[in-house]
């Protein structure tokens, strides 16, 4: 690894949240998963630091083998609850107090769903959790439309980061709205990752091409043929998309120009 | 005849059971079976920390829920 | 760079023209660098096996320090003489065998231009020029537009490959057409590679989500602000659409799906 | 007077050109200091391969073209 | 206009709004008109009901020919009063009452700004002044984005129509989030009328292909080189996609199918 | 259709193909309808001036009722009988004069198709067949793909109208490749028709806006749920992309612009 | 000497002005020359029924805006 | 016996077809109950005018096809 290590070191600075640094700007969801080994493979592939974990009650009658924690070592991952499934910001609130006395970190991925059909967010909601959660130490990573003034509230209570979809959670529609994503990335300063929608590498890196700063992503590994292959690429087309932006792309032209030189020719 | 076989009846993550008297919330998670690292413990809608599990004590009618972490996204 | 050929072998399988094996499915020209130094670097960063070069003349008032063979070591990257600028078959053919006399192999990337504006192909002139230098044993590599009737006759010519544009040379407009790129590589049998049109990672990442085999671009990274960053971007990108096509992409959905259990919610 | 410093016309490249009389295509690429191994020629339209540098004369009026590689996309 | 009346009985039924009905779908702002009489050309070719109007002060110090209404008939168009400039939902409200005092009619384009530069909604703020403008008898269509939880909000805020947007006010962008406008039709049963960003003819015809029921738009007619012919293809195009909508498209298909008979060809 | 007549006077001239003036700038096919009656209302609805027919062996079986002629009044429509089914330049030109041989004109629409899946045009065959046709006094109307090559020789060839491809036909995929057929259009001189592909009425509207002179269509009418619908909502599209294109759309912005006086707002 | 020619101070629109001591809301517009139909008169914040404009007295310190429509999307 | 009865085999739009001797191209489409208007005759791949119907005989072994317009796109 020492190579991409370089490249990292060499052409790009770490992801920072709140205090913390990351050094992949991919995060992934744990959920839907063929099997745990094909998620713990495919999580190592992608190279992420951060994987997202959902709060729910243990199944007294089932083994013990189901809590994440068996599967992922959480010296190896850094685990970031999540509080899916909460259409109340008073749900959200309590799912985030539970998970945070699991005892790993004050971090949180808010979620507050308006509507069944669509996981879409409730922006009302949002805005509550994210003040109270914020006015208990917790650092909150809050999942949100890709309205800008929405975005820039929740920057002004205090959200670590502000994560905009690029389309519905497990939807692998791809980035909808570019335009609204670099609109939000412009005029805040909080990290911008995208989170849910992203179904296939060029969506990535796509997404990253919009100057955001990292993107989290679930189905689109999980429900792939090849999880551990896919994940693979989404490890490379993030950097990618990352990389081209730094990198800063030529321009577009209507009219061709020719790579070789015009003079020279015989006759 | 004495009261260790004594049951009262909580309601364990929004299931009626039936478990020994006398129990502390450490007492109930080994009664469970479960291992306390990688659960959280929520007893009447308050959150048990794991300093306080043998200061909590669990009596008939308690509403407890125990969660822990899950595959999600 | 282990753990990176390690991937390509667990994951992906060399390209294969004719009888030549290549590694990298991305294959770079070596025009219009600000100077030779970043060439080299950026071809470096690309991981290319493959780089194109122009056949001109020697230009006896200046140094001799203009052949790119000055720069460009052919033990380290198998030079590909194209035949750009060139308005006819003959012209074509006759800058074909110029190169070959080179010495460095019989393989040429032919283009027969049709207009100087638009730098498009005379599809006319290149079955001509095709069926010629075949005959003469060349192994061809063809500049083509999108038309797929046309590949069809350049793969009956003969043409070891064939290379339909993206978008117009230099124009960075990027993949303009998958529908025709989809329909000449399932189709044709032997290697389809996306010549030309590139602009940025995201662009390389989707042509190679069509299920192409590979990728030739020039003026993207060389017209990049900083052009060694973008080969390394582009380096990923191809690896990340290439891995993405072979893992297989989830189904894109008009409605959402929720990534964390639905069940084992607290009441 | 002898026939050394003889000069004849021939169009190198496009140019016209006075080259010594009877030099041979390696004579011509020595007179022009071009490093053998890295050009092409082509006299009156017929490339020469580098075997036969020896067996070509260039003659007044020839046209020869010296092409090499350069970068190109 | 007989033929034109027969098509619209015949094809489309008018688009009911409260109580009201409207027999065209294509709705205009008065604003940025080089000159009065072009605007009132413009609205004339439109073929258009209704137009908007904005509440502003008197000009005590200019000739008092400003006020649109000595150039609009009321008996001829149906004047629907907006509260662009609102940033806040009391100023809204305050802006609402002046209008419904001219006199016209309870009718009133909500607009709650929350951002100078985007000129994007600000949904609390909507909502808030949708509640308070409701009980007090308005008939609110609401300006908002292409957010489906705040388009359902507003429905149960009593909105008598929900107008997202195709883009920003003036943007010209076009239609950037189908998916979503889309989803709002589907799930709301009041009018979804689509409110700026629209910026040439195909972008109206894709909009009302959707499925929406109307189109409002300013920009793109009052800023068209020649805005009265872009008036008439705007009257044209919302047409055209309301037909097309309601006619039901062919399937796309990946493959070709011949138009011409396949049999009965010569020997 | 006072009205009508008016607006196309006023705001479009008709279209001219050699010496021929069109005023609709929308062809229609005549193939694939469920029923004769219906074609004739559908073809009624969408104002065309020209239908295509194909040439095919008499039944001697069946009843003489499937003649076009039965249906269609020469008199009230232009027959422009096509070559479709032609797999070569010597087919082609058998049909064509079999079709002048009717003796409705000498105007043609030259198929010649390159593969059956696709039905994209060969265009070897194309040019072999424009010049023999040309030679023989036809006014040749070339169906071709995107390439502005081939286009530019056709033109060269004499034909009185160039017709590239939106997508395959009978696809209705739309306008596929936007920036070829401007380009196409910008650099011919004879009319551009764009012909196959279109889908729906967007499709037409968008596909007028580029510049081009006139839409041939068949399947996005024949086969939509409601071909007559369908049919006006043509009629309106092609007109609406054409005045747009007339009328010179407004400028896209990033940024937003108030449609609204910004001063004079209340304290 | 008469108070004819009184003069008071009210704000209109933003801007101080002096008009003439002793108006109604219907005078204030008269005064103005603003022709009632097309204005809406907002006194100190409250609307005013154009029923009231005789009834509404002018005075020192009032604020006074009036609006109409305006062109605007 | 007379010649009225005699038959000839043709092929027309590709099937063998049994017709009367002694046809013209005009006599072939009255015998078909084909409309002279609607229909184009191919005859031995040469096309024939209307005005040469009553000129050209149709002869056993001939090769011809007879086509109209139907609906295409």
């Amino acid at each position: 690894m020492a190579a991409e290590s370089k490249d990292i070191d060499t052409f790009d600075e770490p992801l920072r949240i709140g205090g913390h640094e990351i050094r992949s700007r991919l995060i992934l969801g744990t959920g839907k998963y063929i099997d745990n080994e094909t998620m713990v493979e495919a999580i190592t592939a992608s190279g992420t630091d951060v994987v997202t974990v959902a709060v729910r009650r243990v199944d007294l009658d089932r083994t013990k083998e189901e809590g994440v924690l068996y599967h992922l070592d959480p010296k190896k991952w850094f685990l970031l609850p999540n509080t899916a499934g909460c259409y109340t910001a008073e749900e959200a609130v309590r799912y985030a107090r539970l998970a945070r006395e699991a005892g790993f970190s004050e971090w949180v991925k808010l979620e507050v769903i308006g509507d069944q059909e669509t996981l879409l967010p409730d922006v009302e909601g949002l805005l509550e959790a994210t003040r109270t959660l914020v006015s208990e130490g917790f650092k909150v990573l809050t999942y949100t439309n890709e309205d800008l003034i929405t975005a820039l509230k929740l920057e002004d209570a205090g959200a670590a980061a502000v994560m905009p979809l690029a389309s519905p959670i497990g939807s692998g529609l791809g980035l909808l709205n570019p335009y609204h994503i670099r609109l939000i990335k412009s005029r805040l300063t909080v990290p911008i990752i995208v989170d849910a929608g992203v179904g296939t590498a060029s969506d990535a890196c796509e997404t990253m091409e919009q100057g955001v700063d990292g993107i989290l992503m679930n189905t689109a590994i999980a429900a792939a043929k090849d999880p551990v292959r896919m994940a693979l690429a989404m490890k490379d087309a993030t950097r990618a998309g990352r990389l081209a932006y730094l990198a800063g792309r030529m321009p577009k032209r209507e009219q061709a120009a020719p790579s070789s030189p015009t003079t020279g020719m015989l006759d | 005849m004495s009261g260790d076989d004594a049951k009262i009846t909580v309601t364990i993550n929004g299931d009626e059971r039936e478990v020994p008297a006398g129990l502390t919330v450490r007492g109930l998670l080994a009664h469970l079976e479960l291992q306390e690292g990688t659960v959280v413990v929520e007893w009447n809608r308050e959150i048990v920390r794991r300093d306080r599990y043998d200061d909590v004590d669990v009596t008939a009618g308690d509403t407890i829920e125990l969660v822990h972490f899950v595959g999600g996204g």
